[in-house]
Protein backbone atom coordinates (compact mmCIF):
# COMPACT_ATOMS: atom_id res chain seq x y z
CA UNK A 1 0.00 0.00 0.00
CA UNK A 2 1.79 3.21 -1.22
CA UNK A 3 0.09 6.87 -1.28
CA UNK A 4 2.54 9.39 -2.52
CA UNK A 5 2.19 13.37 -3.00
CA UNK A 6 3.71 14.00 -5.99
CA UNK A 7 4.79 17.98 -6.68
CA UNK A 8 6.60 16.93 -9.84
CA UNK A 9 4.76 15.69 -13.26
CA UNK A 10 4.06 11.96 -12.77
CA UNK A 11 3.23 9.54 -15.37
CA UNK A 12 0.50 6.49 -14.20
CA UNK A 13 1.41 4.14 -16.72
CA UNK A 14 5.06 4.46 -15.21
CA UNK A 15 3.71 4.46 -11.92
CA UNK A 16 2.01 1.38 -12.39
CA UNK A 17 4.52 -0.57 -14.20
CA UNK A 18 6.83 0.54 -11.46
CA UNK A 19 4.65 -0.30 -8.35
CA UNK A 20 3.38 -4.04 -10.33
CA UNK A 21 6.69 -4.88 -11.02
CA UNK A 22 7.71 -4.71 -6.97
CA UNK A 23 4.39 -6.60 -6.40
CA UNK A 24 6.84 -9.60 -8.00
CA UNK A 25 5.45 -13.10 -7.38
CA UNK A 26 2.67 -11.95 -5.19
CA UNK A 27 0.89 -10.14 -8.87
CA UNK A 28 0.58 -13.68 -9.81
CA UNK A 29 -2.22 -14.55 -7.25
CA UNK A 30 -4.55 -11.29 -8.23
CA UNK A 31 -6.72 -11.97 -10.30
CA UNK A 32 -8.31 -8.25 -10.29
CA UNK A 33 -6.74 -4.52 -11.01
CA UNK A 34 -8.65 -1.77 -11.01
CA UNK A 35 -7.13 1.77 -11.68
CA UNK A 36 -8.53 5.73 -12.62
CA UNK A 37 -6.23 8.20 -13.58
CA UNK A 38 -7.72 12.15 -13.61
CA UNK A 39 -6.32 14.62 -15.56
CA UNK A 40 -6.24 18.42 -15.94
CA UNK A 41 -8.28 19.67 -18.80
CA UNK A 42 -7.12 22.64 -21.04
CA UNK A 43 -10.82 23.93 -20.89
CA UNK A 44 -13.11 24.27 -17.57
CA UNK A 45 -16.53 26.20 -17.39
CA UNK A 46 -15.94 27.69 -20.74
CA UNK A 47 -12.60 29.40 -20.07
CA UNK A 48 -8.92 28.39 -21.65
CA UNK A 49 -7.06 27.25 -18.74
CA UNK A 50 -3.20 28.04 -18.65
CA UNK A 51 -2.46 26.24 -15.43
CA UNK A 52 -3.34 25.13 -12.10
CA UNK A 53 -1.93 25.60 -8.93
CA UNK A 54 -3.23 22.45 -6.54
CA UNK A 55 -2.54 23.57 -3.04
CA UNK A 56 -2.65 21.33 -0.32
CA UNK A 57 -2.82 20.76 4.06
CA UNK A 58 0.99 18.87 3.66
CA UNK A 59 0.59 17.34 7.18
CA UNK A 60 -2.79 16.01 6.63
CA UNK A 61 -3.11 15.06 3.09
CA UNK A 62 -0.49 12.25 3.63
CA UNK A 63 -2.19 10.86 6.86
CA UNK A 64 -6.09 11.33 5.46
CA UNK A 65 -5.26 9.74 1.89
CA UNK A 66 -3.57 6.63 4.05
CA UNK A 67 -6.43 6.50 6.33
CA UNK A 68 -8.52 6.39 3.15
CA UNK A 69 -6.91 3.53 1.91
CA UNK A 70 -6.54 1.56 4.62
CA UNK A 71 -10.48 1.93 5.07
CA UNK A 72 -10.59 0.29 1.42
CA UNK A 73 -8.13 -1.97 2.21
CA UNK A 74 -9.72 -3.60 4.70
CA UNK A 75 -13.26 -3.16 4.00
CA UNK A 76 -13.05 -4.75 0.60
CA UNK A 77 -9.53 -7.42 1.44
CA UNK A 78 -7.71 -5.49 -0.94
CA UNK A 79 -3.92 -7.36 -1.90
CA UNK A 80 -2.78 -3.84 -2.40
CA UNK A 81 -3.70 0.01 -3.38
CA UNK A 82 -2.12 3.07 -4.32
CA UNK A 83 -2.60 6.51 -4.81
CA UNK A 84 -0.57 9.24 -6.43
CA UNK A 85 -1.51 12.96 -6.02
CA UNK A 86 -0.16 15.70 -7.60
CA UNK A 87 0.46 19.17 -6.04
CA UNK A 88 2.09 22.51 -6.68
CA UNK A 89 1.75 24.00 -10.05
CA UNK A 90 -0.17 22.16 -12.83
CA UNK A 91 -0.24 22.00 -16.82
CA UNK A 92 -3.17 20.89 -19.17
CA UNK A 93 -2.36 17.14 -19.88
CA UNK A 94 -0.40 16.61 -16.69
CA UNK A 95 -1.92 13.78 -14.60
CA UNK A 96 -3.69 15.10 -11.09
CA UNK A 97 -4.77 11.66 -9.66
CA UNK A 98 -3.83 8.33 -10.06
CA UNK A 99 -5.74 5.40 -8.02
CA UNK A 100 -5.47 1.60 -8.50
CA UNK A 101 -6.51 -1.45 -6.44
CA UNK A 102 -5.72 -5.15 -6.58
CA UNK A 103 -7.93 -7.52 -5.39
CA UNK A 104 -9.25 -11.46 -5.99
CA UNK A 105 -12.67 -10.26 -7.23
CA UNK A 106 -13.08 -7.54 -10.03
CA UNK A 107 -16.57 -6.10 -7.93
CA UNK A 108 -14.20 -5.51 -4.55
CA UNK A 109 -11.52 -3.81 -7.40
CA UNK A 110 -14.37 -1.67 -9.38
CA UNK A 111 -15.82 -0.87 -5.66
CA UNK A 112 -13.03 -0.08 -4.11
CA UNK A 113 -11.49 1.96 -6.45
CA UNK A 114 -14.26 4.30 -6.78
CA UNK A 115 -14.77 4.43 -3.58
CA UNK A 116 -11.42 5.90 -2.80
CA UNK A 117 -12.18 8.21 -5.78
CA UNK A 118 -14.98 9.84 -4.33
CA UNK A 119 -13.63 9.57 -0.95
CA UNK A 120 -10.78 11.77 -1.89
CA UNK A 121 -12.69 13.97 -4.19
CA UNK A 122 -14.97 14.59 -0.68
CA UNK A 123 -12.60 15.09 1.96
CA UNK A 124 -8.57 14.83 0.87
CA UNK A 125 -7.33 18.52 1.99
CA UNK A 126 -6.77 19.87 -1.74
CA UNK A 127 -7.90 22.69 -3.18
CA UNK A 128 -7.36 23.64 -7.14
CA UNK A 129 -6.45 27.22 -8.45
CA UNK A 130 -6.95 28.03 -12.35
CA UNK A 131 -4.91 30.53 -13.93
CA UNK A 132 -6.27 31.80 -17.43
CA UNK A 133 -4.51 33.28 -20.16
CA UNK A 134 -5.98 36.81 -19.37
CA UNK A 135 -3.84 36.44 -16.16
CA UNK A 136 -6.82 35.74 -13.90
CA UNK A 137 -6.80 33.05 -11.11
CA UNK A 138 -9.96 31.71 -9.88
CA UNK A 139 -10.58 29.47 -6.96
CA UNK A 140 -12.14 25.84 -7.80
CA UNK A 141 -15.32 26.00 -6.13
CA UNK A 142 -16.66 23.09 -5.35
CA UNK A 143 -16.06 19.41 -6.96
CA UNK A 144 -18.05 17.54 -9.16
CA UNK A 145 -20.55 15.23 -7.60
CA UNK A 146 -19.33 11.28 -8.41
CA UNK A 147 -22.77 10.42 -9.79
CA UNK A 148 -24.70 9.96 -12.69
CA UNK A 149 -27.97 9.02 -11.50
CA UNK A 150 -29.36 9.65 -14.97
CA UNK A 151 -26.82 6.95 -16.87
CA UNK A 152 -27.00 4.79 -13.73
CA UNK A 153 -29.56 1.88 -14.39
CA UNK B 1 1.02 28.15 25.66
CA UNK B 2 -1.04 28.36 22.85
CA UNK B 3 -3.07 27.24 20.01
CA UNK B 4 -1.47 27.41 16.11
CA UNK B 5 -3.91 28.30 13.60
CA UNK B 6 -3.66 27.91 9.94
CA UNK B 7 -6.04 28.81 6.79
CA UNK B 8 -5.86 27.62 3.54
CA UNK B 9 -6.86 28.29 -0.12
CA UNK B 10 -9.33 31.30 -0.93
CA UNK B 11 -9.72 30.96 3.10
CA UNK B 12 -6.20 32.45 3.58
CA UNK B 13 -7.12 35.04 0.77
CA UNK B 14 -10.13 36.23 2.62
CA UNK B 15 -9.14 36.64 5.98
CA UNK B 16 -5.70 37.67 5.17
CA UNK B 17 -3.37 35.73 6.33
CA UNK B 18 -2.64 31.84 6.65
CA UNK B 19 -1.10 31.65 9.96
CA UNK B 20 -2.54 32.86 13.72
CA UNK B 21 -1.96 31.98 17.08
CA UNK B 22 -4.24 31.87 20.08
CA UNK B 23 -3.85 31.61 23.62
CA UNK B 24 -5.45 28.67 25.23
CA UNK B 25 -8.12 28.79 27.59
CA UNK B 26 -9.56 25.93 29.78
CA UNK B 27 -12.62 24.83 27.30
CA UNK B 28 -11.75 26.65 24.26
CA UNK B 29 -13.33 25.50 20.79
CA UNK B 30 -12.85 25.72 17.21
CA UNK B 31 -15.65 27.86 16.80
CA UNK B 32 -14.19 30.18 19.91
CA UNK B 33 -10.48 30.43 18.36
CA UNK B 34 -12.39 31.31 14.39
CA UNK B 35 -14.03 33.83 16.63
CA UNK B 36 -11.11 35.34 18.37
CA UNK B 37 -8.30 35.28 15.55
CA UNK B 38 -11.18 35.83 12.14
CA UNK B 39 -13.32 39.10 14.66
CA UNK B 40 -16.03 36.78 12.92
CA UNK B 41 -18.67 36.06 15.16
CA UNK B 42 -20.32 32.66 14.00
CA UNK B 43 -18.24 30.37 11.63
CA UNK B 44 -19.90 30.03 8.12
CA UNK B 45 -21.37 26.25 7.84
CA UNK B 46 -19.11 26.27 4.82
CA UNK B 47 -16.27 26.20 6.36
CA UNK B 48 -14.44 22.95 6.86
CA UNK B 49 -11.89 22.52 10.35
CA UNK B 50 -9.25 20.00 11.55
CA UNK B 51 -7.57 19.71 14.94
CA UNK B 52 -4.03 18.31 14.37
CA UNK B 53 -5.05 16.90 11.21
CA UNK B 54 -8.25 15.38 11.28
CA UNK B 55 -11.30 16.62 10.67
CA UNK B 56 -13.15 18.02 13.80
CA UNK B 57 -16.62 19.82 14.59
CA UNK B 58 -16.94 23.70 15.10
CA UNK B 59 -17.43 22.23 18.98
CA UNK B 60 -14.61 20.38 19.87
CA UNK B 61 -12.98 21.55 22.38
CA UNK B 62 -8.95 22.12 22.28
CA UNK B 63 -5.71 21.38 24.43
CA UNK B 64 -2.62 22.70 24.96
CA UNK B 65 -0.53 22.93 21.35
CA UNK B 66 -2.64 21.76 19.38
CA UNK B 67 -2.85 22.87 15.80
CA UNK B 68 -6.41 23.93 14.00
CA UNK B 69 -7.40 24.78 10.88
CA UNK B 70 -9.62 26.18 8.50
CA UNK B 71 -10.13 25.75 5.24
CA UNK B 72 -12.73 26.10 1.93
CA UNK B 73 -14.56 22.94 0.62
CA UNK B 74 -11.97 20.76 -0.93
CA UNK B 75 -11.45 20.15 -4.35
CA UNK B 76 -8.59 17.57 -5.14
CA UNK B 77 -8.76 14.83 -7.19
CA UNK C 1 -12.31 2.86 -30.43
CA UNK C 2 -10.71 -0.79 -30.25
CA UNK C 3 -11.55 -4.66 -29.79
CA UNK C 4 -8.71 -5.99 -30.21
CA UNK C 5 -8.72 -10.72 -29.68
CA UNK C 6 -5.13 -11.59 -28.94
CA UNK C 7 -4.22 -15.06 -29.46
CA UNK C 8 -0.78 -13.74 -28.06
CA UNK C 9 0.38 -12.85 -24.33
CA UNK C 10 -0.16 -8.93 -24.22
CA UNK C 11 0.91 -6.22 -21.59
CA UNK C 12 -2.17 -4.40 -20.62
CA UNK C 13 0.38 -1.25 -19.74
CA UNK C 14 1.80 -1.57 -22.86
CA UNK C 15 -1.34 -1.73 -24.52
CA UNK C 16 -2.67 1.01 -22.50
CA UNK C 17 0.27 3.53 -23.50
CA UNK C 18 0.09 2.89 -27.07
CA UNK C 19 -3.06 3.49 -27.46
CA UNK C 20 -2.84 7.07 -25.32
CA UNK C 21 0.14 7.97 -28.11
CA UNK C 22 -2.41 7.51 -30.71
CA UNK C 23 -4.50 9.67 -29.08
CA UNK C 24 -2.24 12.11 -29.12
CA UNK C 25 -3.96 16.09 -28.31
CA UNK C 26 -7.10 14.67 -28.18
CA UNK C 27 -5.91 12.86 -24.44
CA UNK C 28 -5.30 16.62 -22.78
CA UNK C 29 -9.60 17.31 -23.38
CA UNK C 30 -10.31 13.89 -21.41
CA UNK C 31 -10.71 14.30 -17.86
CA UNK C 32 -11.19 11.03 -17.03
CA UNK C 33 -9.59 7.67 -17.38
CA UNK C 34 -10.77 4.21 -15.74
CA UNK C 35 -9.56 0.85 -16.42
CA UNK C 36 -9.73 -2.98 -15.57
CA UNK C 37 -7.47 -6.00 -16.18
CA UNK C 38 -8.40 -9.60 -15.16
CA UNK C 39 -5.23 -11.51 -15.23
CA UNK C 40 -5.32 -15.32 -14.50
CA UNK C 41 -4.36 -16.71 -11.20
CA UNK C 42 -2.21 -20.23 -10.14
CA UNK C 43 -4.96 -21.28 -8.35
CA UNK C 44 -8.85 -21.58 -8.48
CA UNK C 45 -11.42 -23.34 -6.28
CA UNK C 46 -8.48 -25.46 -4.35
CA UNK C 47 -6.53 -26.75 -7.22
CA UNK C 48 -3.42 -25.72 -8.58
CA UNK C 49 -4.13 -24.93 -12.09
CA UNK C 50 -1.02 -25.32 -14.34
CA UNK C 51 -2.83 -23.56 -17.70
CA UNK C 52 -6.08 -22.53 -19.39
CA UNK C 53 -7.34 -22.58 -22.68
CA UNK C 54 -9.84 -20.19 -23.77
CA UNK C 55 -12.08 -21.12 -26.02
CA UNK C 56 -14.29 -18.55 -28.41
CA UNK C 57 -16.50 -18.00 -31.46
CA UNK C 58 -13.89 -15.79 -33.37
CA UNK C 59 -16.88 -14.95 -36.43
CA UNK C 60 -18.99 -14.00 -33.51
CA UNK C 61 -16.39 -12.22 -30.64
CA UNK C 62 -15.52 -9.92 -32.47
CA UNK C 63 -18.64 -8.61 -33.58
CA UNK C 64 -19.99 -9.06 -30.25
CA UNK C 65 -17.31 -7.21 -28.43
CA UNK C 66 -17.59 -4.20 -30.64
CA UNK C 67 -21.25 -3.90 -29.82
CA UNK C 68 -21.26 -4.07 -25.66
CA UNK C 69 -18.09 -1.05 -26.10
CA UNK C 70 -20.61 0.88 -29.24
CA UNK C 71 -23.39 0.93 -26.54
CA UNK C 72 -21.25 2.11 -23.92
CA UNK C 73 -19.50 4.71 -25.95
CA UNK C 74 -23.21 5.89 -27.03
CA UNK C 75 -24.58 5.83 -23.54
CA UNK C 76 -21.99 7.58 -21.43
CA UNK C 77 -20.90 9.51 -24.24
CA UNK C 78 -17.21 8.22 -24.43
CA UNK C 79 -14.27 10.04 -25.97
CA UNK C 80 -12.73 6.42 -26.45
CA UNK C 81 -12.71 2.77 -25.66
CA UNK C 82 -10.44 0.27 -25.56
CA UNK C 83 -10.98 -4.13 -25.23
CA UNK C 84 -8.22 -6.57 -25.19
CA UNK C 85 -9.26 -10.15 -24.91
CA UNK C 86 -7.21 -13.11 -24.75
CA UNK C 87 -7.73 -16.52 -26.49
CA UNK C 88 -5.85 -19.58 -27.04
CA UNK C 89 -3.25 -21.37 -24.16
CA UNK C 90 -3.18 -18.73 -21.06
CA UNK C 91 -0.36 -19.26 -18.18
CA UNK C 92 -0.83 -18.24 -14.56
CA UNK C 93 0.21 -14.39 -14.33
CA UNK C 94 -1.23 -13.80 -18.18
CA UNK C 95 -3.24 -10.91 -18.47
CA UNK C 96 -6.86 -12.37 -19.72
CA UNK C 97 -8.78 -9.28 -20.22
CA UNK C 98 -8.40 -5.53 -20.46
CA UNK C 99 -11.03 -2.42 -20.56
CA UNK C 100 -10.17 1.08 -20.66
CA UNK C 101 -12.24 3.56 -21.01
CA UNK C 102 -11.68 7.43 -21.60
CA UNK C 103 -14.28 9.98 -20.46
CA UNK C 104 -14.62 13.93 -19.75
CA UNK C 105 -16.71 12.90 -16.30
CA UNK C 106 -15.17 10.18 -13.76
CA UNK C 107 -19.01 8.71 -12.59
CA UNK C 108 -19.44 8.04 -16.51
CA UNK C 109 -15.91 6.21 -16.62
CA UNK C 110 -16.20 3.97 -13.81
CA UNK C 111 -19.68 3.06 -14.53
CA UNK C 112 -18.95 2.55 -18.52
CA UNK C 113 -15.95 0.38 -17.36
CA UNK C 114 -17.86 -1.72 -14.91
CA UNK C 115 -20.89 -2.04 -17.66
CA UNK C 116 -18.31 -3.51 -20.47
CA UNK C 117 -16.90 -5.72 -18.17
CA UNK C 118 -19.87 -7.28 -16.31
CA UNK C 119 -21.34 -7.24 -20.24
CA UNK C 120 -18.46 -9.07 -21.57
CA UNK C 121 -18.76 -11.48 -18.80
CA UNK C 122 -22.18 -12.39 -19.11
CA UNK C 123 -22.59 -12.37 -22.73
CA UNK C 124 -19.43 -12.41 -25.12
CA UNK C 125 -18.92 -16.07 -26.29
CA UNK C 126 -15.55 -17.07 -24.65
CA UNK C 127 -15.31 -20.70 -22.62
CA UNK C 128 -12.52 -21.41 -19.98
CA UNK C 129 -11.17 -25.20 -19.76
CA UNK C 130 -8.81 -24.95 -17.40
CA UNK C 131 -5.43 -27.76 -16.98
CA UNK C 132 -4.40 -29.12 -13.56
CA UNK C 133 -1.01 -30.42 -12.77
CA UNK C 134 -2.07 -33.54 -12.61
CA UNK C 135 -3.25 -33.38 -16.16
CA UNK C 136 -6.60 -33.47 -15.96
CA UNK C 137 -9.10 -30.64 -17.94
CA UNK C 138 -12.02 -28.91 -16.74
CA UNK C 139 -14.44 -26.35 -18.36
CA UNK C 140 -15.15 -23.61 -15.59
CA UNK C 141 -18.93 -23.73 -15.39
CA UNK C 142 -20.09 -20.34 -14.86
CA UNK C 143 -18.75 -17.19 -14.38
CA UNK C 144 -18.76 -15.21 -10.81
CA UNK C 145 -21.04 -12.39 -10.59
CA UNK C 146 -19.96 -8.90 -10.80
CA UNK C 147 -21.78 -7.25 -7.77
CA UNK C 148 -20.66 -7.88 -4.07
CA UNK C 149 -23.90 -6.53 -2.63
CA UNK C 150 -22.88 -7.69 1.03
CA UNK C 151 -19.95 -5.07 0.25
CA UNK C 152 -21.98 -2.09 -1.61
CA UNK C 153 -22.81 0.73 0.56
CA UNK D 1 -29.43 -25.35 -49.36
CA UNK D 2 -28.80 -25.97 -45.83
CA UNK D 3 -27.90 -24.52 -42.45
CA UNK D 4 -24.54 -24.52 -41.16
CA UNK D 5 -24.80 -25.71 -37.53
CA UNK D 6 -22.23 -24.85 -34.83
CA UNK D 7 -21.08 -26.47 -31.04
CA UNK D 8 -18.45 -25.00 -28.92
CA UNK D 9 -16.63 -25.47 -25.82
CA UNK D 10 -18.17 -28.65 -23.08
CA UNK D 11 -20.99 -28.82 -25.44
CA UNK D 12 -19.33 -29.69 -28.58
CA UNK D 13 -17.78 -32.88 -26.33
CA UNK D 14 -21.14 -33.87 -24.88
CA UNK D 15 -22.43 -33.72 -28.27
CA UNK D 16 -19.18 -35.35 -29.92
CA UNK D 17 -19.16 -32.91 -32.97
CA UNK D 18 -18.23 -29.47 -33.54
CA UNK D 19 -19.68 -28.81 -36.58
CA UNK D 20 -23.07 -30.10 -39.06
CA UNK D 21 -24.99 -29.45 -41.49
CA UNK D 22 -29.28 -29.42 -41.37
CA UNK D 23 -31.46 -29.57 -44.39
CA UNK D 24 -33.53 -25.67 -44.63
CA UNK D 25 -37.24 -26.66 -44.63
CA UNK D 26 -39.79 -23.47 -44.52
CA UNK D 27 -40.24 -22.40 -40.95
CA UNK D 28 -37.63 -24.20 -39.43
CA UNK D 29 -36.67 -22.86 -36.17
CA UNK D 30 -33.21 -22.92 -33.79
CA UNK D 31 -35.17 -25.60 -31.57
CA UNK D 32 -36.10 -27.98 -34.56
CA UNK D 33 -32.49 -27.73 -35.64
CA UNK D 34 -30.91 -28.74 -32.00
CA UNK D 35 -33.52 -31.87 -32.52
CA UNK D 36 -32.60 -32.91 -35.97
CA UNK D 37 -28.98 -32.58 -35.20
CA UNK D 38 -28.62 -33.76 -31.78
CA UNK D 39 -31.26 -36.58 -31.90
CA UNK D 40 -32.33 -35.02 -28.02
CA UNK D 41 -35.89 -34.12 -27.86
CA UNK D 42 -35.89 -30.86 -25.66
CA UNK D 43 -32.77 -28.02 -25.67
CA UNK D 44 -31.57 -27.62 -22.11
CA UNK D 45 -32.46 -24.10 -20.86
CA UNK D 46 -28.76 -23.37 -20.31
CA UNK D 47 -27.58 -24.25 -23.95
CA UNK D 48 -27.55 -20.58 -25.56
CA UNK D 49 -27.85 -20.31 -29.26
CA UNK D 50 -27.38 -17.76 -32.10
CA UNK D 51 -27.59 -17.17 -35.77
CA UNK D 52 -25.43 -15.58 -37.79
CA UNK D 53 -23.00 -15.08 -34.79
CA UNK D 54 -26.00 -12.74 -32.74
CA UNK D 55 -27.72 -14.07 -30.16
CA UNK D 56 -31.40 -15.62 -31.00
CA UNK D 57 -34.44 -17.26 -28.98
CA UNK D 58 -34.71 -21.12 -29.38
CA UNK D 59 -38.24 -20.55 -31.70
CA UNK D 60 -36.03 -17.96 -34.28
CA UNK D 61 -37.02 -18.81 -37.70
CA UNK D 62 -33.92 -19.68 -39.96
CA UNK D 63 -33.15 -18.78 -43.73
CA UNK D 64 -31.35 -20.40 -46.13
CA UNK D 65 -27.53 -20.82 -45.32
CA UNK D 66 -28.60 -19.32 -41.94
CA UNK D 67 -25.60 -20.45 -39.47
CA UNK D 68 -26.73 -21.46 -36.03
CA UNK D 69 -24.40 -22.08 -33.24
CA UNK D 70 -25.03 -24.08 -29.84
CA UNK D 71 -22.33 -23.04 -26.16
CA UNK D 72 -22.88 -23.43 -22.80
CA UNK D 73 -22.77 -20.28 -20.56
CA UNK D 74 -19.72 -18.14 -21.04
CA UNK D 75 -16.95 -17.86 -18.89
CA UNK D 76 -14.60 -15.18 -20.42
CA UNK D 77 -13.28 -12.20 -18.71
Amino acid sequence: MRVHISPQPFDPLDELRRYEDALGERRRAIGAAATFVGTMRDFNEGAAVESMVLEHYPEMTQKHLERIVSTAVERWALDDALVVHRVGEVRPGDAIVLVAVWSAHRAHAFESCRFIMEDLKSSAPFWKQERTRDGGARWVANNTPGSSDEFAT
Amino acid sequence: MSIKVRFFASLAERVGRREAECAHVEGLTVADVWREVTGQDAMPDEVLCAVNHAYSEQATPLAENDEVAYFPPVTGG
